[in-house]
């Protein structure tokens, strides 16, 4: 194992497909000569040159277009936005053209791209620049997305989403690019879609949750731990496929459960994951399924009000309790 | 105009219009189309064998949409149907002097520029009639017709969104060094959009081997270019410095010309071109669009069927040249009606597509665990989920 | 009562409110000289003039932001989508402009701006023209979402609409602007938003909808009765804000629930409502919350695939009949 | 060009760049510069009194921004923070020509056109600090200044996302028959945005009264303009036929003068027009990026600052013409380090916003019926859900 940080871990993962596979290519604001925005892409322009690591213009349309339109062709390229913030601007060829474009050609065009930066909050940026994007990218068929939380689990999804034939969206964490980790340094270390990982074993209620929240679950299980009980902590780590397996299978197991999310509860993928429990192991549920998310409002810039914000450890400790009914 | 030129000079190809409303190209107008070229087919370079081949290209074009429009009637087609008849010229005019690997891909109006790039009528009328054996198995319909085999690369329905496209696939083609283009066609509104702009930039920057084909053919749906530009189309590609130049569509042999001239300079590395090529919808935007007397007036279509039909203009020059005849036309459309009954009655012929497709193709990969499809009718193929 | 076509009750909700209120104006692609895709803006122009009645070159994200910017000044535009569709290009300016703005700047700019046009399929339009964009509007706070699926509520709701000072996504049905009903000649009929309707009283199973989906669920309510069963249809008709208590009041009395909605059930409004009613009804359920939504697909163009792909009243029976056990 | 007009013979405005790479206006050299004419205050019409007090503006904007810096280092201010100094000659030159009912939008890099338009330090420090005396009550920060009262229009966050509104606040000039102005900034890149380009073309068909301004330091983010474009800035108006031109933002009376007469013909009827003002940047994009050194020589950056720093252009033309000396200098800088550092006292002493801010002001109605807050926290003001 190399202890090594999630933004190092994406570095490897491009590195070691652009190596493999002469056909990816990144493209994105600042990914070249910048090394990136957030640095994911440092040393790549060096070592690939300008026609496979590419600065694009402010034209988020315009460049995930041009990503669609080269994996029609054949090429697998990997578009970064510099944060899914600014995605909203191409959105409409993501779902209107990548997610439909194998349907809707009988299965002529494979779509071959990952589109990928962060999402969510950082600190203090404000309204337009702290949007949980999750919700836009699973609703629809055709789009998969995966939400990594660690080094290693970074580094194995980005190789299988670059590797995956069809469209990823792939969603970082801005806060999480420092995070160090262990990652295996097996030869070829890929992690499948679609199967998420418990990443701590409790037993007495279920805290599901993906990305970046799964520290805030962790924080949460160790609070609740001090309390005498011990909570499964599930990470989806994929939201479409979705390992609606190890959800059921916690659950049966807890009779309890939290969703955790960054964003917005309101129609968010909490909402779906609750339907799936109710539906599918209904008679297993003991108390109804409670959702944290963030503040139902745009976020805010003080800080103080930020951090009321934002989900935290503690609000996760209440909900446990609650389905608890302690 | 600053980093803009114009063609001048070649043969089929006009000045660019100078100011607004004052087009020096205007569909139909003799003087401006290669008829009145004392030889059309040395100015065009087209010779009269190949003008004839055209010809019949047309006129099956022609053929086969009045049959689209037929089977809509009766219910055989449905959703939004958009016609080409009118504009013949430019999908043969610009798509046959490209070479087979060259790539097309175009917006909604597209059932004729399939045909021009190789796609079998069969395939493209199936396709409408939402059948198996369709081009795109029956799931796309009128606006979404692909093949991978023709390298025709849809049918697009959002307009514009295919602009960008077309500069990804010229990124392929540069990427991958081949000797290819890319010609991308949009209408006169698509102009309009960003995602236009934004490709066109990035297309000038990274010189990409795309040219982009405004069908400019004065209205999108209802409304008038004019009201919605204050420039000539011509100044939409300033801002990018490409090449830009105006061709009259209705004038197959000079669309020919001219772009197997720039087809020739972008495959030579030139860079990308913007060319508009002026030209006439016959019909109503879509089958649910009045024809005229509406929004354009009927003696303006009146004038423009009489004076600068396509199909009409060549068959004039053939025939003032003494290269056909009315019995060699009348031969060539029985094989036209022939080949679009043909495609018809395939059409009819062909199956709906069964149940087993309605999940196909969703994804490219099932992948081996968690669950992809999530309507509870358990009739989707899934992973270990 | 008048009896008319949603497309004519549309109508007079905007010429009424183009009457009252001189700010009041509307700009779309074809809704001057042409009257409207759809014709929904009839006559408008005659009355109107052409400073409020304003056919717009085909730039969703320019004219969207338009409406912003003139909301922001004071006016009260009413933005026509020609569908919601193609409002992907434009989704930037409603959820990062309009619906964060009054937050943002402390509630100085009001958004009083209505985005409308229809949302989900017709017939035969294929993956890129068939889309029910709900979940994309609901989901981010500061924007309010209003789904009528009858003349008069189109009427009402469109009034409320307008009036509204916060930005409303007002989302129609293609294939509902024929349908005729009555509609209260009262001198100025609003239905303020928020307000869920039973369309139907049933008792034994309780059917939750929206927009086109509740002629869906009326059908299977019939179904259902022939076969003894009375279902509550319930119609919420706005889903921002959404009427939670009327939901648990039918939840409450039949203590069985099935969803129907448009299109796909992943991460869609039903999984929100589902949450809702499991978190606050949890002890009044006798089975699980069902949903019934649209095949997890990009919607195909052949007519009998898109049949297969679309829900239809025999799947809402089924799924009730689910629910009951039977 | 086709439909676009440069300014030519009037004060301070200078020709437009003629082709790609040899821009006619370079910043800070000293023959375009005003400092360079004879006269720069006749040649501007700007008297100097009033010079002076544009020079007492500036000395503000610097200091203020310092102030900034210094309070974003010790982690008072947060976020993402972009300064302005270097570029103060685009705000003051810009914006006084205005009148105090005319409109104000911006992007991110937005502190001192705010206090330009009127906003107060103190209430922009406030902002910064994210404190309830701030601007927009703490809750925008650095990229989103609000003031509705100054009709200063934010403040966004979004590159290019400004430009459609402006066309909107525009719109609704006309539309109430206002003889005001809209003036909107944005940066070099922006323009690359596709809603630029839908804004500017529907500002030229409804004749908008805006002014599109280009604060245009050659580089967006590390990115240099001549990397991302094939053209020259003021080729970007060309499509819409909007009177385009350029002027060295690094002379401020240049500036001033050139906007005061476009102000003049936009707010008579003449629509929009569009202005690449060159300028530079003295820091780097954002608190977190280097000054220099990476995507920009430290040369370029150092020699600018010699020989373009708008401060010292005015400082240098007024102190030439003896209108200024040392002593008056300090007087007005001690004046501007006054009102930064009251700012900043006053920032530090406004509180933070309460909880009870939290839920204020998503919603301008909280309907009587249904529930609008979904959070399950219980602390939301509800209607009657
Ligand atoms: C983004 C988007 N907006 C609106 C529409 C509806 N629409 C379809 S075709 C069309 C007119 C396009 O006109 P033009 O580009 O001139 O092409 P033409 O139909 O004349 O070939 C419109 C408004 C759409 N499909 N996509
Ligand atoms: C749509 C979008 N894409 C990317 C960003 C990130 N970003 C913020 S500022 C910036 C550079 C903009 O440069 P320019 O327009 O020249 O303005 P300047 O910073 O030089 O004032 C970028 C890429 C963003 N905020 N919005
Ligand atoms: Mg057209
Ligand atoms: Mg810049």
């Amino acid at each position: 194992m190399a202890v090594m940080s999630y933004r190092e871990a994406l570095n490897e993962a491009l590195r070691e497909e652009m190596e493999r596979d002469p056909d990816v290519f990144l493209m994105g604001e600042e990914v070249a000569e910048y090394d990136g925005a957030y640095k994911v892409s440092k040393g790549l322009l060096e070592e690939f040159g300008e026609q496979r690591v590419v600065d694009s213009p402010i034209s988020e349309l315009g460049f995930t277009g041009l990503g669609v339109g080269a994996a029609m062709a054949g090429l697998r390229p990997v578009i970064e936005f510099m944060t899914f913030n600014f995605a909203f601007l191409a959105i409409d060829q993501v779902i209107n053209s990548a997610a439909k474009m194998l349907y809707m050609s009988n299965g002529q065009f494979k779509m071959p791209v990952v589109f990928r930066g962060p999402t969510g909050a950082a600190l203090q940026l404000s309204a337009q620049h702290s949007q949980a994007c999750e919700t836009y990218y699973v609703h629809a068929p055709g789009c998969k997305v995966v939400v990594p939380a660690t080094p290693a689990d970074a580094k194995g999804l980005l190789k299988a989403s670059i590797r995956d034939d069809d469209p990823v969206a792939f969603m970082e964490g801005e806060l999480l690019y420092n995070l160090k980790g262990e990652v295996p340094e097996e030869d070829d270390f890929v992690i499948p879609l679609g199967v998420a990982d418990l990443k701590r074993e409790g037993g007495d209620v279920s805290i599901i949750t993906h990305g970046k929240m799964v520290h805030i679950a962790l924080q949460a299980a160790a609070k609740l731990g001090k309390d005498g009980i011990e909570a499964d902590v599930l990470d989806l780590r994929t939201l479409r496929p979705l390992d609606v397996d190890a959800i059921l299978e916690t659950v049966r197991k807890t009779n309890r459960a939290v969703y955790l999310e960054e964003g917005w509860s309101y129609v968010g993928v909490g909402a779906q994951i609750v339907s799936i429990i109710q539906e599918e192991a209904f008679d297993d549920l003991d108390a109804p399924v409670l959702r944290v998310g963030q503040a139902d409002i745009p976020m805010p810039y003080a800080k103080n009000l930020e951090q009321m914000a934002k989900p935290n450890a503690q609000m996760v400790v209440d909900a446990c309790n609650k389905v608890l009914y302690r | 105009m600053a980093d803009t030129k114009t063609k001048k000079g070649k043969a089929g190809a006009v000045d660019s219009a100078k100011s607004k409303g004052k087009d020096a190209v205007e569909p139909g107008r003799a003087e401006n189309g290669a008829r009145g070229a004392k030889d059309p087919f040395k100015a065009s370079g087209v010779p009269p064998e190949q003008a004839l081949d055209i010809l019949q290209d047309m006129l099956l074009y022609r053929r086969f949409e009045e049959r689209v429009e037929e089977a809509y009637a009766i219910g055989k087609i449905g959703g939004f149907c958009h016609i080409h008849i009118g504009q013949e010229g430019v999908a043969a005019g610009t798509i046959q002097p490209l070479v087979e690997d060259d790539y097309v891909i175009s917006a909604y109006r597209e059932h004729t520029q399939a045909i021009a790039k190789g796609v079998e009528p069969n395939a493209v009328m199936a396709e409408l009639f939402g059948r198996v054996d369709g081009a795109s198995g029956g799931k796309g319909g009128s606006m979404h017709i692909f093949s991978a085999a023709r390298r025709f690369m849809g049918g697009h329905g959002i307009v514009g969104g295919q602009v960008p496209l077309a500069a990804g696939i010229a990124w392929k083609v540069k990427y991958r060094k081949e000797p290819n283009v890319v010609l991308c066609f949009m209408g006169d509104a698509a102009v309009n959009q960003g995602g236009f702009h934004e490709a066109m930039n990035m297309a000038a920057v990274w010189e990409l081997p795309a040219i982009f084909v405004v069908e400019n053919n004065k209205y999108g749906m209802g409304t008038a270019f004019d009201r919605v530009s204050t420039t000539d189309m011509i100044t939409k590609a300033a801002p990018y410095g490409i090449e830009a130049s105006t061709v009259n569509g209705q004038d197959v042999l000079a669309t020919y010309a001219h772009f197997r001239d720039l087809a020739e300079e972008v495959r030579n590395g030139g860079g990308p071109r913007f060319v508009d090529v002026k030209c006439y919808r016959f019909r109503g935007h879509s089958m649910s669009d009045p024809v005229s007397g509406t929004y354009r007036p009927t003696e303006e279509l009146e004038e423009m069927k009489e004076g600068a039909d396509p199909i009409a203009v060549l068959r004039g020059q053939l025939m003032d040249a003494g290269h056909l005849d009315k019995e060699a036309l009348e031969a060539m459309d029985v094989e036209a009606r022939r080949i679009s009954q043909e495609a018809v009655d395939f059409a009819d012929a062909s199956p709906q597509p069964g149940p087993e497709a309605l999940y196909a193709h969703v994804w490219a990969e099932i992948n081996e665990n968690g669950r992809l499809f999530f309507d509870g009718r358990g009739q989707a193929p899934e992973g270990g989920g």
